[in-house]
């Protein structure tokens, strides 16, 4: 079964090809969809690429929210029509857009971060996570981004929500942070550049864990 | 005659000379008027007109006038890739000055028709506990930072040293490497008359007027002078431009192509039409501007970033503003090329001529060449006798891993997005050079950026030579065989007897060590007076070499790989401490810089370079680490740190021996089951090896005979070097 | 939205507060230096600040614009808080 | 530098204002956003503002805290010029 995924760009966006990159080599179908998109998104898979949407003036993400794709990407969510990911700046776009709880405020440090970091799932009865066929709970990912201190009020996310951790903080996320769904679940966002885990010679295995886990959730649906 | 006088005064005034004004005068004709004086003075500075460096440069085998940046051919690919120095700025504004030198490179190779893939860097500082410098340098860093990362190029390489040269005259040489296909190269000369100049990218406004007059002074004097208003890089503008030109390059009617750099409208107009041999008209009424008081010689000189100059064929006008419109970014017709020889600017079309001149005599700045001689501070460096080091090798070791041209440079490159693209295939701190994939297929481009200023300064020629086949052995050592250079001559006034002298002998050594690696020269850039209050700085080649490696499988880093593999050192084996001159171990500890400096075996080397390969390609070894800055102890203690191992043998037994620099010397790691095959190998091919030790856990330490090293000691100090300078010197 | 009477000018900044309990990394960088060097200092703030020039017909409407440009665009509510000033040009 | 006399503590607002003439990229792309959403915004600038609190002994001793402040750390005086106000925290 052919499963479909949207790649959106928007201007400033620099991720989009690595993303088409990985979800190819993870045997998706894939397009890239311009932010200037106001249809419905009929594809099984939205993808938020990382980047740096507008220049990330103002805030990174806080300009994308008002493109006519986000608003698309609202009403995908709301019919749950199929599965949405963000990644770094995607991320931030779905929390300026309040798609998903909280914000990424400036790093602790004050400066851009590009590195591997661990992280553990926290959670695996997620679409995200659920169909991770490995007994290891601790994961290499690299993380590049000067905005990727999450933030959130307590009292708006819950303890299943979270999904991915880091298992030593490296910009002051709250809670250590990682990656976080939505309260319906078909919303994921990380700060996580998952998609860069894309190939052997990259030092990760032949298939990424977490697009993995996406297909085989949605190609059982 | 009143006026005559003003004009003569407004062009000493814009940094010409009475004889270049009398030159122009005299090739006229007839008196330029003010608009065009301000003309000449752009294009004929140092920045765009080469004249200190044309004669030379002209020697190097390459057709270097032509295009905005050189390339090789890897399978049906054309790897793009040039240098570009933006020292003058990062010197004044660090942040804006490295970010947009950034910017302008990336033009560069965008002209050519290529998608910038990757960034390198050659940054030069003086020392970093003054607090001027500690705030240009964290100024430059988070400037390639926040632009690089921005418009999603990674940087994957670089170096950075620390020397009191650059106290006052930080380098900021920027690399940028695109990729295009075969048949898919954009020229910047233009192809016919009537066809019409495009103006693409963000608006004009008054940025860095003077700015290529400004990068061909000295600093110091004058310091009253009035500043350039300083370029500010827009970042998201460059991704948008970059997206839009390809896409516009994608147009058949597109016929050519330039950024808008030094000298912007003015020097890209004009030598666009130059190149093919013709005239262009330009109407300064289309020009987009960002405010109306702009002054009609500001537009011309400005140098505002983020625009592009095309070429096109009449009536694709409409399928270009769309692309360009998708972009938000500017779109306007602003003249077109005539037949008639002549660089012409009009208020508007039919409107009143503010410039008509013959277009060879604008771009052709004159050529300056000296006699020159060698200079008595040549024969005294050499002369000079090398100093005992006091002190024990454990307090050497630990100072040169704590000195900043050597520690780690994470702090640095944890800033730079290394990774975007995902093409990246060896990470920062892994190895000597890094590599970058060419997704679908098996192979994979590896580059480089060196310099040595202590080299080039003691021998200009020699240390020339070292630096570019230290470049080589770099990409040697994660088996990528060398294929091309580029350059960025950095030095001080050429007007003086020393400088200009240095420059030509440098300019021979890259001769001839790019003859004998069968490497050609395919672009680079000068930037000279990088001086202040009459002082230049060190001279400063800086090379930038591409390689290419054919089975991306083969690919090896300089990390050891298992605890009892062996390690050899290969090549040149006994350090010659007559001849180690220009060693950084001695500018460190002892401030010394003199003596004789080791020189290249071309041949040895060579048939080393090939050997290394070989061992490579069979999958012999499974490190390799070039011997350089530091010597063969600091070679064997990086990549123990790096991979988080230890070391078990003996290397020499003095200061000389293990932090004296020699040329020539690879250390590898093998597996004991494959240490008989390489003695072997090398037996055969006659070349010198020696077992230096073993690689152990690193909880036994680094273990040299004489002396044991605590790993985790070592680490630390190696890691923390330059956060902690820059946690004690906060400011 | 267009209107037939004469516009005029009006020109406001949104300043954009970090909320209480959200970290300023900006502000303690600055903050650490500043005690290096020995100044007086006990706290330091980054604001953001964006002046905008407005064309209404009056000081009424200029202001419910400004508003309306401050929640929706410009402030993150999880992060930020936003005042607005009337401001005279100099 | 130390008084035995009690301190107090001021607080003032360092307003970071880019020169005439400077490119304004922030500035630029909010404002063709605001545009696009069909603001009636004329311009738009991005200034930084940073807020001290300082401990002395008087009004006129922390004044000039600030504008040494200002002047010597603050200020990037080739793209910006600043603007010093004394504020009452609310
Ligand atoms: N040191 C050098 N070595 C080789 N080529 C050089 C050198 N300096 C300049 N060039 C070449 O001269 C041409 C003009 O250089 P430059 O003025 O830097 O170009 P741009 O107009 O792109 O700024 C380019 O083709 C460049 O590669
Ligand atoms: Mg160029």
């Amino acid at each position: 079964m052919e499963i479909k995924a949207a790649v959106l760009v928007f201007p400033g966006t620099n991720g989009e090809r690595d993303a088409y990159f990985a979800l190819q080599r993870n045997n998706f179908s894939v397009d890239y969809i311009w932010h200037d998109f106001d249809k419905s998104l009929e594809y099984d898979l939205i993808c938020l690429p990382g980047g740096a949407s507008f220049g990330d003036y103002l805030r990174p993400g806080a300009f994308a929210k008002h493109s006519e794709v986000t608003k698309s990407v609202e009403k995908y969510v709301s019919k749950n029509r199929g599965l949405v990911i963000g990644i770094g700046n995607g991320f931030q776009v779905l929390t300026e857009a309040g798609i998903l709880p909280g914000a990424l405020a400036l790093n602790e440090s004050n400066s851009f971060i590009c590195k591997y970091v661990l992280v553990e799932i926290t959670n695996f009865e997620t679409p995200f996570t659920n169909s991770i066929i490995s007994d290891e709970k601790i994961f290499k990912f690299p993380i590049a981004c000067r905005y990727g201190r999450y933030e959130v009020n307590e009292k708006d996310i819950n303890e299943n929500q979270i999904v991915l951790k880091y298992v030593q903080n490296p910009n002051g996320s709250y809670e250590n942070i990682a990656g976080i769904v939505n309260k319906d679940m078909n919303v994921f966002g990380t700060m996580l550049h998952i998609e860069r885990a894309a190939h052997p010679l990259f030092g990760y295995g032949e298939n990424n864990p977490i697009f993995e886990s996406i297909r085989r959730f949605l190609s059982r649906e | 005659m009143n006026n005559s006088m003003n004009i003569l005064q407004l062009a000493l005034n814009l940094g010409l000379s009475n004889l270049e004004y009398n030159l122009i005068v005299e090739r006229l004709g007839r008196e330029p008027n003010e608009f065009e004086i301000y003309l000449f003075s752009a294009q004929w500075s140092e920045h765009c007109g080469y004249k200190h460096s044309k004669y030379y440069l002209k020697k190097l085998n390459t057709s270097f006038e032509s295009e905005n940046a050189g390339y090789v051919e890897i399978g049906d690919k054309v790897v793009v890739f040039k240098v570009e120095s933006h020292n003058h700025p990062s010197a004044v504004e660090p942040y804006q000055g490295a970010a947009t030198g950034i910017g302008g490179i990336v033009r560069d190779i965008l002209a050519m028709g290529a998608r910038p893939l990757a960034l390198l860097n050659s940054l030069k500082f003086g020392e970093l506990t003054k607090p001027k410098v500690n705030k240009i340098f964290k100024g430059v860093v988070s400037g390639i930072s926040g632009y690089g990362n921005t418009i999603g190029i990674p940087t994957i390489a670089g170096e950075i040293s620390f020397h009191d040269t650059y106290n006052n005259n930080p380098l900021t040489n920027v690399m940028c490497i695109g990729v295009a296909d075969k048949n898919k190269l954009m020229s910047s000369r233009a192809d016919g008359p009537d066809k019409l100049m495009v103006y693409v990218g963000s608006k004009t406004g008054p940025d860095g007027v003077h700015g290529a007059s400004f990068a061909s002074k000295e600093f110091g004097k004058e310091e009253s002078i009035e500043r350039p208003s300083i370029q500010v890089g827009d970042p998201f503008a460059e991704k948008n431009l970059i997206e839009a030109s390809l896409e516009i390059m994608q147009i058949k009617a597109v016929k050519a192509c330039q950024d808008m750099g030094a000298a912007g409208i003015l020097s890209s107009t004009s030598e666009m039409a130059y190149k093919g041999n013709l005239g262009c008209e330009l109407y300064l009424d289309k020009i987009p501007i960002r405010q109306e008081d702009i002054k009609p010689w500001e537009i011309m000189l400005s140098e505002s970033q983020e625009r592009m100059l095309f070429l096109i064929e009449k009536g694709s006008e409409e399928q270009i503003k769309k692309i360009c419109d998708k972009y938000t970014i500017e779109f306007s017709v602003i003249g077109k090329t005539i037949k008639t020889p002549s660089y012409r600017v009009l208020e508007k079309e039919e409107g009143k001529v503010l410039a008509d001149l013959p277009i060879e005599i604008l771009v052709n700045a004159p050529e300056y060449y000296r006699n020159n001689t060698v200079p008595s501070s040549y024969y005294i460096n050499r002369g000079r006798k090398i100093p005992e080091v006091e002190g024990s090798i454990d307090s050497v070791l630990k100072k040169l891993l704590g000195h900043p041209t050597l520690g780690s440079k994470r702090w640095v490159y944890e800033q730079y997005d290394y990774q975007v693209g995902t093409n990246t295939l060896i990470v920062p701190g892994d190895a000597d050079s890094s590599a970058m994939w060419l997704k679908g297929t098996q192979k994979a481009i590896a580059v480089t950026i060196d310099s040595n200023e202590l080299y080039t300064y003691l021998d200009p020629y020699e240390g020339t030579k070292n630096v570019v086949y230290e470049a080589a052995r770099n990409l040697i050592s994660i088996g990528a065989k060398p294929l091309a250079i580029t350059d960025n001559l950095n030095f001080g006034n050429p007007e003086n007897n020393e400088v200009s002298w240095q420059f030509e002998r440098t300019i021979e050594g890259l001769i001839s060590a790019s003859v004998e690696l069968c490497t050609p020269v395919v672009s680079g850039n000068v930037s000279f007076y990088n001086s202040y209050n009459d002082v230049s700085i060190y001279p400063t080649p800086v090379i930038g070499m591409v390689g290419e490696i054919e089975d991306v499988d083969k690919l090896l880093n300089m990390k050891f790989k298992s605890v009892d593999d062996e390690i050899y050192l290969i090549g040149k084996q006994q350090i010659n401490v007559e001849k180690i001159g220009g060693s950084l171990f001695l500018y460190i500890i002892k401030d010394f810089i003199g003596g004789e400096m080791d020189t290249v075996n071309p041949l040895r080397e060579i048939q080393l370079n090939k050997f290394i390969l070989e061992l490579i390609d069979n999958r012999v070894v499974k490190s390799v680490h070039d011997v350089s800055k530091g010597g063969i102890l600091f070679a064997v203690v990086e990549s123990c740190i790096c991979s988080d191992f230890g070391f078990e043998g003996y290397i020499g037994s003095n200061v000389e021996e293990l932090f004296g620099e020699n040329q020539g010397m690879f250390i590898v790691s093998v597996s004991p089951t494959d240490s008989s095959k390489l003695e072997e190998l090398a037996k055969s091919k006659n070349i010198e090896f020696r077992k230096l030790g073993k690689v152990v856990r690193k909880e036994k330490g680094i273990n040299i005979g004489i002396e044991n090293f605590d790993f985790n000691v070592l680490s630390n100090i190696y890691f923390n070097c330059i956060p902690k300078i820059l946690e004690d010197h906060l400011c | 939205m267009k209107k037939d009477t004469v516009n005029k000018k009006f020109v406001f900044e949104i300043k954009l507060k970090l909320k209480e309990g959200i970290l300023d990394p900006q502000g303690n960088v600055t903050y650490d230096i500043l005690k290096k060097l020995n100044y007086p200092v006990e706290q330091v703030n980054f604001d953001k600040s964006i002046r905008l020039t407005i064309n209404e017909s009056n000081l009424q409407r200029a202001n419910e614009i400004a508003e309306e440009i401050a929640s929706n665009v410009l402030v993150n509510p999880v992060l930020e808080y936003y005042q607005i000033f009337q401001i005279q040009e100099e």
